[in-house]
């Protein structure tokens, strides 16, 4: 009974909240809306009997994901301005269209029985003696390997993109060439200038760098770095 | 073999003439055709003794297939009986003639090679056609004596007019042609063959078929003979499909006579006596024969009277004269017919060569009201071109007077509606043509000169290459009547003619002339002679009254000079409608409305591609938009039409 | 196991998936929050992954729900990342301005 | 094996592959690379004809099977088989092809000066496509090359055309591209039913008559656009005034030929019952183009174009003829597509004579060239009779054949389809009047030149056949006396049973 | 759990990885050594694939059999070509970053993860794989608005479809109780059995995998992806990806949803029709190539969606032998416009190859024979193609979708012959630079094999046969 009361209140925040993101003028707000609703969900998930599940939502999706969305949001620096506009122009052909998706999926879903026979087909039948997190972890690493690595996979593809992507070296960001520093030498850099006695010294005759050997601007210049991104 | 040579000396000489006219120069080529040509005409005139008087049988000389189309075969073959011997006789000898006269008559011309070759290419086809042994070959033959013609009628090329006449000749040949070739089609379809004796033999195992057309059943012997006639029509430029011959006196002279006068247009004539076995079975085919033939001659005759043009008068002298053929045609007199074939090319050759002469004499003039006054200075030509004119008025013992005799005889003695229809238009007709004829040659030769003093201090006898032709065609069309009449006509005529002309033995023409009434016997030369004597007390004695009597019945001149209307007729009811029908179609049916059709497609298929592009907006939430519309309409398509 | 019919939750999850949808074709302004939409469709799959696991008895549906969610994440941060080259390029986010290329 | 005792067919049809190898390696600077490019293409081409003389005199006239046939396995696992021979209707084709192509690099000597190493090529590739299309005895053989022809005509009439070519060749490949994809969809319905797309086998296969109605029609829409009748012919106009003289002698030689043969080969033997109950309809569609041709072509101002009119009415005879299904209309129009690929390029050469000289098709341009051309214009002339058909002529036996066979059928079909007798003469004459006769008045047609020594050398052998075709026709006809045959039997074997059925009804 | 049966995708997982801390730790830029290991693994990897068994491993999750190994092998080559036509490319424009071909690698692992999925799950995380690396590749180019605009479209859409295809997934799991293909298959044996739920999942997955072989109506970001995404990208991403996706509708609606044939073919059927006639008609007033390649490859997923509605082994014989086909002419037509440069500067013009029969025949050739290939002409492989699909359809009596695709093809030949007139016909415009030889080396490979296909097409046609009755068992 009060499951079915609490499922009814978190699957009510949940909706309002989801609503709140799709509808908010302000990207912050939307975020925090989002975040508000990935909560109810995992609640949602704890009553279903998902209780790792609905950990990892509220770890990955509120604790990473989320926040990712809200450093952006609030990196792009965007204009909240006029949000709305385009929202009653579209709004009745998007709301018929909802609408009747919405309609055909109840309908659909009022067909529901257990299909006949699936029994038989049951991939890892839940035996509710065993915890969540233990069965999964039982079948996770075992039948699904090679979807784990996949997914593994995934990742690295999602973090080699993100890097490719976004971290650039600077023009202006300054690289330190160990080697280079080690090697140098005074000649190599620096001019020594006669002065002549009592003339004392000329604006442009004072010790300063060499005209530019070639190799340390293009060190600098160099724009797939050497590292420096990983 | 002798046969043979007869018809394949001219193709040869012709050819070389051709291919190697510019090479071995105008005299080689002129003597290479002539010499063809004398040899044609000796081996021509041998065979026909041979066939008539040495008792060589008839028979068929094969030279190999020509066609063959499952059982459609046609062979090439020279056939060698009395109509084709006759034909070939008579053929090579004016041929030659002409081509004698022509050395000297286009002495002066830039081409003479290529006229000596069309002109032998003409006599091969036309032999080709006379010795043809099937339907195809004479057709063979039909077409290149019309392609030769039309050669020759367009030889002065940079004349617009020879070009427009050549054209003319060809095209209105092309539509008798067209039921000519109908009617071999239908022939094939009755007989299951287009070989004379094939088809000759089996005459009346098929003379009650039928044949379905116009939504009636004609006996198909009919059609035949219709549609053979329609072709017979247009090479011999009857009435309807004449309007080519007056025109094609747009080629040289010798070319009009040999071509316009003595030979091809004899063709149908030729042809209705080659199909007679077949045409006897056809009595309603004959009639319409027999009607055409006797309009023809009366309404070229009447034109004849009124022409200016010295070619032109006999022009339609020859038209009105292969009227009075057919008329004899179609009464079932074909011997009659063939005889006035062979005196008629006599005599009109003659005609034309004299007045070939006679041009020549006057520095290319041919308007007769510009001549006058000359007889004095060409009296041979003169003296020619009376016999001729003797001959073609009918007069005794002139050629024309047995044959045109005899046509008349037949056609009163058919004792049929068409038969006397024929008989009283030939009998007018024989009159306006005595008329014409003497109008001519007073006009030409006597009264005040009228031409300009230049043209006639140039005035001046041929030479002998044109004169000694002309001689020889006057010895002809003085005896050709006399000689031939009694073994082609008389009570003998199958000895004569033996398988090559069989009648219905029903048909008694040939009978019932020798008891015509005297008046019938007579009214030709009659009414000859009156011609005669009114157009010389008209033209003679009161040279003022024609202008007179032209302008009294202005309209019916108008109508008279204007042949009838036919050309303006036929210009704004075929040819003007054909070309703006031509024009309509090309620009609004085929421009418009059959290009319109693809070319409308690929604009709409453009403008559907500028719509389908403007689907793709570049706004992301459009391509969303998109794809979950796609999404709702796919699930909805399949909960409402497809569970 | 589950504390109210199967198709509670479901209904719940539909609604979830057709908020996204809206919020993906009626925001015009702003790229991330399209990207937010598209989280809460995947909750809304998460949300029919568990129920179903939970209906069926089956746990083939909460280990997929698993991988859906380390596939969101992976997707966010790709997502967020363009979003970051694009406004860089661009100096704006909003989804009207994203149609350089059309036609 | 065969009758040349190896794969001769197959030589034939590559052997030009391998001249355009040949070209494609020449290196040099442009002029040494024209220079080969000619010389190669037209031995090249001289040697597939020399070749293709092995078929004259091999081929067996009394037999109205395939003969000289190869077969090799192309995809076993759905049984398309490479499978090339030559029965009596296609043998002459193919001759007609090796002929015209040396031909027509001949006639290009001189007028093609630009990309010459690709129009040889294009030429050679064509060769090709169009001796394969003949022998091919698979019907996925048969479109492949069909279709592969498109692609150097194409080229050939877009690159070296004239003004309007992109026009004309974009109609061109895709008007007949419409119609041919629809045969495809045919062959591969027959293909599901017969289980094979060996020829020989489809023509044994009895299709149930309701399908052959739409088997013909998807046929009909292909083959009818190739041909082309009336009225999807306007593509032909415009290719043929755009192409280059070489490109219109192949086009109306030979690719015009493509359509009919199709009607020959599939239409007529494979769906006897549709093409009974179509004939009718072809008829009309035959009359109409024959007169509704001839009529536009009278008021063509360019020669070209009005060839091309030509070519469709002469064309409209040769589909009359083929669906009288009689021995006569089918050898009949055998004929005319055989003199009509002789006499149309003849005369598409005759307007390359003076556009190479002059460069208009204008008509009005010309007038008076028999006082300075008289060569010229004896080979136009006797070319210009062959199209009117004249008796002796190799344009005459096809249409008085036809002409008979038509008239076993109707007589308004004949003589409303022979009007072309007369409406041909017309426009033919009325070109050659103006072109050939009148006064010689404009300056540069005073100096022109009459035929060089090359184009002797071209007009030669089509003179001469030409007047061998008209004289000697059974040397032709010959060939597929034993093929028409066996196509009529089999035609009124396949008859039969629905006539008897008819009969039992009534 | 048998590992070897997913012994490439291990292999060339690892050597990814290993070429990523190659690059990492080399010294001096890594791309192009990184692109030849790339490459060396891709081949070591075919020959794994073509040395591997048939077995169904890792608890019934994945599957390998003829029909993947003729796809993973289909695949392999397309990345291959797709990384050599990048080596020239990125060097140009500034992109030899040795992250390029990793990626690449990586979502070709992706790919043979699809090519062998045998459960739903199998499948997201293989079309995962792919599209995340395809994402990132599309805005690789990131100083370029173009580039991060394509990458911004192809992520937002793509995850869009991805959230699609993941509630089909759910449903039909949640309906059927298992996203084991054998246990669905087992499960879904006569189309009454299917509740309405399965069929609607079905919709949803189809939906999102229409996504990725941009097959009407989701394929609207393709144009604008193509166009903005660097050239190689795009060659890529017009090969692989849909060759991966398209094999994986066929697997997945051939294989398990076999019996559903009558709810699944009249979408299929619709959405191969509106695919062949949007690609023939938009691409008509293209100016830019890679966008009419765009609208180009929606016609042809349509053709090959043809094959697919046919639902029968020949079908699918069909589809494999136009991917077979598509994907060398599509790479050779992509090589021919990455040589594409004036004075260093790429440019993508229809416009610009005006007479580069002129400049350059060799060229002009190639990519004349590609067109013709892609609008189907003989004798050139796309005639293949499009002979057995169609073949496919009327054997089923399929007639409508015959029709329509013909007359679409014929639409479509348009466009492709304009841009050959616009090689041959049209006067000459500046030549181009001279080509690189690794672009010469794939036009001419992808030329060689359209050409050299249509000749011997038998073993491989036996192949795609014996691959398509693998999935109708």
């Amino acid at each position: 009974m009060i499951a079915t009361l609490a499922f009814y209140l978190f699957a009510g925040i949940l909706l309002v909240s989801a609503a709140m993101v799709v509808s908010a003028r302000n990207p912050v707000h939307a975020v925090l809306f989002l975040i508000l609703s990935f909560f109810n969900a995992a609640a949602l998930f704890l009553l279903a009997g998902a209780e790792f599940l609905a950990m990892i939502l509220v770890i990955v999706y509120v604790g990473a994901v989320a926040v990712l969305f809200l450093f952006v949001v609030m990196m792009l620096d965007i204009n909240f301005t006029q949000l709305r506009e385009g929202f009653q122009r579209y709004l009745p052909v998007g709301a018929t269209i909802g609408v009747v998706l919405l309609a055909e999926l109840v309908i659909v879903f009022g067909g529901w029985r257990i299909a006949p026979g699936s029994d038989a087909h049951r991939f890892a039948p839940i035996d509710v003696a065993v915890e969540n997190t233990r069965q999964i972890g039982n079948i996770l690493y075992t039948d699904y390997i090679l979807l784990f690595q996949a997914s593994g996979l995934i990742l690295l593809v999602a973090m080699i993109g993100a890097i490719v992507l976004t971290l650039r070296d600077r023009k202006t960001s300054l690289h330190q060439v160990v080697s280079k520093q080690v090697a140098r030498m005074p000649a190599d850099t620096l001019v020594m200038v006669d002065v002549i006695r009592g003339a004392g010294v000329p604006a442009d005759h004072y010790l300063r760098p060499k005209v530019a050997p070639v190799a340390a601007p293009e060190a600098a210049h160099d724009s797939h770095g050497h590292g420096g991104h990983h | 073999m002798l046969y043979a040579l007869a018809v394949f000396a001219p193709l040869v000489g012709s050819l070389i003439a051709l291919l190697f006219g510019r090479q071995i120069g105008d005299r080689a080529a002129q003597t290479v055709t002539i010499a063809g040509m004398v040899l044609a005409s000796i081996c021509g005139v041998s065979s026909f003794v041979d066939l008539i008087y040495s008792g060589v049988p008839a028979g068929v000389i094969s030279l190999g297939t020509w066609v063959e189309a499952g059982s459609f075969h046609v062979e090439w073959a020279l056939r060698y009986d009395a109509l084709s011997a006759v034909m070939v006789a008579m053929v090579t000898c004016v041929a030659t003639l002409i081509h004698i006269y022509s050395a000297g008559y286009m002495a002066h011309d830039n081409t003479i090679w290529k006229f000596f070759s069309y002109l032998s290419l003409f006599t091969f086809a036309m032999l080709m056609l006379v010795t043809a042994d099937n339907l195809l070959q004479l057709f063979f033959g039909w077409e290149g004596v019309g392609l030769a013609s039309y050669l020759l009628i367009g030889y002065y090329y940079d004349r617009p007019s020879a070009g427009a006449a050549a054209m003319k000749a060809f095209i209105v040949n092309r539509v008798g042609d067209l039921g000519f070739a109908l009617g071999i089609a239908l022939l094939f379809m009755v007989f299951g063959t287009i070989s004379f004796d094939g088809i000759f033999a089996a005459v009346s195992q098929h003379q009650n078929d039928s044949y379905h057309l116009f939504g009636t059943d004609f006996r198909a012997l009919e059609v035949i003979g219709v549609l053979l006639f329609i072709g017979a029509m247009g090479k011999s430029a009857q009435l309807g499909l004449h309007v080519w011959l007056p025109d094609a006196m747009e080629g040289p002279t010798p070319v009009s006579a040999l071509i316009h006068a003595a030979t091809m247009v004899t063709a149908g004539v030729f042809l209705m006596a080659r199909m007679s076995p077949l045409m006897e079975y056809a009595p309603y085919a004959l009639g319409f024969v027999c009607f055409m033939g006797a309009s023809t001659a009366l309404f070229a005759a009447t034109i004849g009277c009124v022409q200016n043009d010295i070619k032109r008068v006999i022009a339609y002298s020859t038209c009105s004269q292969l009227g009075y053929m057919f008329i004899a045609a179609g009464v079932g007199a074909y011997q009659a017919s063939v005889f006035h074939l062979l005196t008629h090319a006599f005599f009109k050759a003659l005609l034309f060569l004299s007045a070939g002469s006679v041009i020549h004499a006057m520095s290319e003039e041919q308007d007769i009201r510009k001549m006058g006054g000359i007889w004095k200075k060409i009296p041979l030509t003169y003296t020619v071109m009376f016999i001729g004119s003797l001959a073609l008025g009918g007069v005794y013992p002139f050629a024309g007077y047995y044959s045109k005799d005899a046509i008349l005889e037949a056609a009163y003695a058919a004792h049929t509606g068409v038969g006397a229809y024929g008989f009283w238009c030939g009998l007018i007709a024989a009159g306006l043509t005595a008329f014409y004829s003497w109008r001519l040659l007073i006009l030409t030769f006597h009264g005040a000169p009228r031409a300009d003093q230049h043209t006639m201090d140039h005035v001046h006898e041929s030479p002998w290459v044109m004169t000694v032709p002309l001689i020889l065609l006057a010895v002809g069309a003085v005896l050709a009547g006399v000689m031939f009449h009694e073994q082609l006509l008389g009570e003998h005529w199958e000895h004569f003619w033996g398988e090559s002309i069989k009648l219905n033995p029903a048909n008694k023409v040939l009978e019932h002339m020798e008891h015509v009434p005297g008046w019938v016997r007579l009214a030709p030369s009659v009414i000859g002679l009156a011609g005669i004597a009114l157009a010389y007390i008209i033209y003679m004695g009161m040279p003022a009254l024609p202008a007179r009597v032209a302008a009294a019945f202005g309209p019916l001149y108008r109508f008279l000079l204007n042949k009838w209307y036919f050309d303006e007729l036929y210009n704004a009811i075929i040819v003007r409608p054909l070309f703006c029908l031509a024009r309509g179609l090309w620009q609004v049916g085929d421009a418009t409305i059959i290009d319109g059709v693809p070319n409308s497609v690929a604009s709409l298929t453009g403008a559907s591609s500028g719509q389908v592009v403007k689907l793709q907006t570049g706004s992301i939430a459009n391509y969303a938009f998109a794809m979950l519309i796609g999404v709702v309409a796919l699930v909805s398509i399949f909960l409402i039409f497809l569970r | 196991m589950l504390p109210v019919p199967l198709g509670h939750y479901l209904t719940v999850s539909a609604i979830l998936l057709v908020l996204g949808i809206f919020g993906i074709f009626l925001n015009r302004k702003n790229i991330i929050v399209i990207l937010m939409s598209v989280e809460l469709i995947l909750l809304a799959v998460n949300l029919n992954l568990v129920a179903f696991s939970a209906a069926l008895g089956d746990l083939a549906g909460q280990i997929m729900a698993m991988f859906v969610l380390t596939v969101a994440a992976a997707e966010a941060s790709i997502g967020l990342a363009i979003v970051v080259v694009y406004f860089r390029n661009r100096g704006s986010i909003e989804v009207e301005d994203v149609n350089m290329m059309k036609g | 094996m065969n009758a040349a005792g190896f794969p001769l067919l197959s030589l034939l049809t590559f052997l030009p592959l391998v001249g355009g190898a040949i070209i494609l390696s020449v290196r040099g600077d442009d002029a040494v690379v024209a220079t080969n490019a000619r010389y190669t293409a037209l031995w090249t081409s001289l040697i597939v004809f020399a070749l293709s003389l092995l078929l004259w005199v091999r081929f067996d006239a009394s037999s109205a099977g395939f003969q000289f046939v190869e077969s090799v396995n192309w995809l076993p696992s759905i049984g398309i088989t490479y499978k090339m021979g030559v029965d009596g209707i296609s043998v002459l084709f193919v001759l007609l092809s090796t002929a015209l192509t040396p031909l027509c690099i001949l006639a290009s000597w001189e007028s093609i000066q630009t990309r010459v190493r690709e129009f040889m090529l294009a030429f050679l590739v064509l060769e090709t496509m169009m001796i394969g299309m003949f022998c091919a005895l698979d019907f996925v053989v048969f479109y492949i090359f069909f279709e592969g022809v498109l692609i150097p005509m194409y080229l050939i009439i877009g690159v070296w055309g004239g003004p309007r070519r992109v026009y004309a060749a974009f109609k061109f490949f895709l008007y007949t591209l419409a119609g041919s994809v629809l045969m495809l969809l045919a062959l591969l319905a027959m293909w599901s039913v017969a289980g094979s797309t060996d020829i020989t086998v489809l023509m044994k296969t009895q299709f149930p008559v309701a399908m052959q109605t739409w088997l013909f029609l998807a046929f009909f829409a292909s083959f009818a656009v190739k041909v082309p009748m009336w009225p999807v012919h306007t593509w032909l106009p415009d290719a043929h005034v755009e192409a280059p003289t070489a490109g219109s002698v192949i086009l109306a030689g030979v690719l015009l030929k493509m359509g009919a043969y199709g009607f020959l080969r599939f239409s007529v033997p494979m769906l006897p019952n549709a093409s009974a109950s179509f004939a009718p309809f072809i008829f009309t569609l035959s009359v109409v183009a024959v007169i509704y041709t001839s009529l536009v072509a009278l008021a063509q101002t360019d020669m070209k174009k009005l060839i091309a009119y030509s070519s469709v009415a002469h064309m409209g005879v040769v589909t009359m003829g083929i669906f009288t299904i009689n021995a006569q209309g089918l050898s009949g129009a055998l004929f005319q597509m055989l003199s009509h690929g002789v006499v149309s390029a003849a005369l598409f050469l005759c307007v390359g004579v003076v556009y190479d000289r002059i460069h208009s098709r204008e008509i009005a341009r010309y007038g008076g060239l028999a006082d300075r051309m008289p060569a010229y214009a004896l080979a136009f002339m006797l070319f210009t009779m062959a199209s009117v058909g004249l008796p002796g002529t190799a344009g005459f036996v096809g249409e008085f054949l036809v002409l008979v066979g038509a008239f076993k059928v109707n007589f308004w079909l004949a003589a409303l389809g022979s009007s072309g007798m007369i409406l041909g003469a017309c426009y033919m004459l009325y070109l050659y009047r103006r072109v050939i006769f009148g006064k010689l008045t404009r300056d540069d047609l005073k100096s022109i030149l009459d035929l060089s020594p090359r184009e002797i050398a071209v007009f030669a052998p089509l003179v001469i056949l030409t007047l061998w075709m008209g004289i000697a026709p059974t040397h032709f006809s010959g060939f597929w006396e034993a093929s028409v045959a066996a196509m009529v039997d089999h035609q009124h074997a396949a008859l039969a049973p629905i006539t008897q059925l008819a009969g039992i009804v009534k | 759990m048998n590992w070897i049966s997913a012994l490439p995708e291990l292999v060339l997982a690892c050597a990814g990885m290993a070429i990523l801390v190659f690059g990492v730790l080399a010294p001096k830029n890594a791309f192009r050594l990184a692109s030849m290991f790339t490459i060396a693994a891709f081949l070591i990897t075919a020959m794994l694939v073509m040395g591997g068994t048939t077995s169904l491993g890792y608890s019934g999750l994945f599957s390998s059999d003829a029909f993947s190994q003729f796809v993973k092998l289909l695949i392999l080559a397309a990345a291959t070509l797709g990384v050599i036509v990048s080596l020239d490319y990125s060097e140009h424009e500034n992109m030899q970053r040795f992250e390029f071909p990793v990626l690449i690698l990586l979502s070709t692992v992706g790919m043979m993860l699809m090519a062998s999925a045998a459960n739903l799950m199998s499948l997201y995380l293989g079309v995962e794989l792919m599209s995340l690396s395809i994402y990132v590749l599309a805005a690789f180019a990131r100083d370029n608005l173009r580039s991060a605009e394509a990458g911004l479209k192809y992520f937002v859409l793509g995850a869009l479809a991805s959230g699609l295809l993941l509630y089909g997934i759910s449903l039909v799991y949640g309906f059927s109780g298992s996203m084991n293909f054998a246990d669905l298959s087992a499960e879904l044996t006569s189309a009454s059995q299917a509740s309405t739920g399965v069929t609607i999942g079905v919709v949803f997955i189809v939906a999102g995998l229409a996504f990725k072989v941009s097959a009407v109506p989701f394929h609207m970001w393709t144009p604008d992806v193509y166009e903005g995404a660097p050239t190689p990208v795009t060659a890529f991403m017009g090969t692989a990806p849909k060759v991966a996706a398209m094999a994986l509708l066929v697997r997945l609606l051939s294989g398990p949803f076999a019996h559903l044939l009558a709810q699944w073919q009249q979408l299929i059927v619709l959405v191969a029709i509106a695919s062949m006639l949007l690609g023939s008609l938009a691409a008509i007033g293209q100016k830019n190539i890679k966008r009419l390649m765009a609208y180009s490859s929606i016609g042809h997923m349509g053709y090959a969606l043809v094959g697919l509605a046919a639902g029968t082994p020949l079908g699918v014989k069909g589809v494999l032998i136009y991917l077979v086909t598509y994907v060398f002419m599509n790479v050779g037509t992509f090589a021919c416009i990455l040589a594409m440069r004036r004075r260093g500067r790429a440019v993508e013009g229809i416009a610009d190859l005006a007479g580069l029969a002129k400049t350059d025949l060799g060229m002009a050739l190639w990519l004349a024979i590609f067109m013709f290939s892609m609008a189907g002409i003989p004798p050139f492989s796309g005639f293949w193609g499009k002979l057995f699909i169609f073949q496919a359809a009327v054997t089923q009596g399929m007639w409508v979708l015959a029709v329509i695709g013909v007359l679409t093809s014929v639409i479509g030949a348009y466009y492709y012959i304009r841009i050959i007139k616009v090689m041959f016909f049209d006067d000459a415009a500046e030549a181009f630079d001279a080509r690189p030889a690794s672009l010469s080396f794939v036009a001419v490979a992808g030329g060689l094999f359209t050409t050299g296909f249509f000749l011997f097409a038998a073993p491989v046609e036996a192949a795609a046969l014996a691959a398509a009755k693998v999935i109708f068992g």
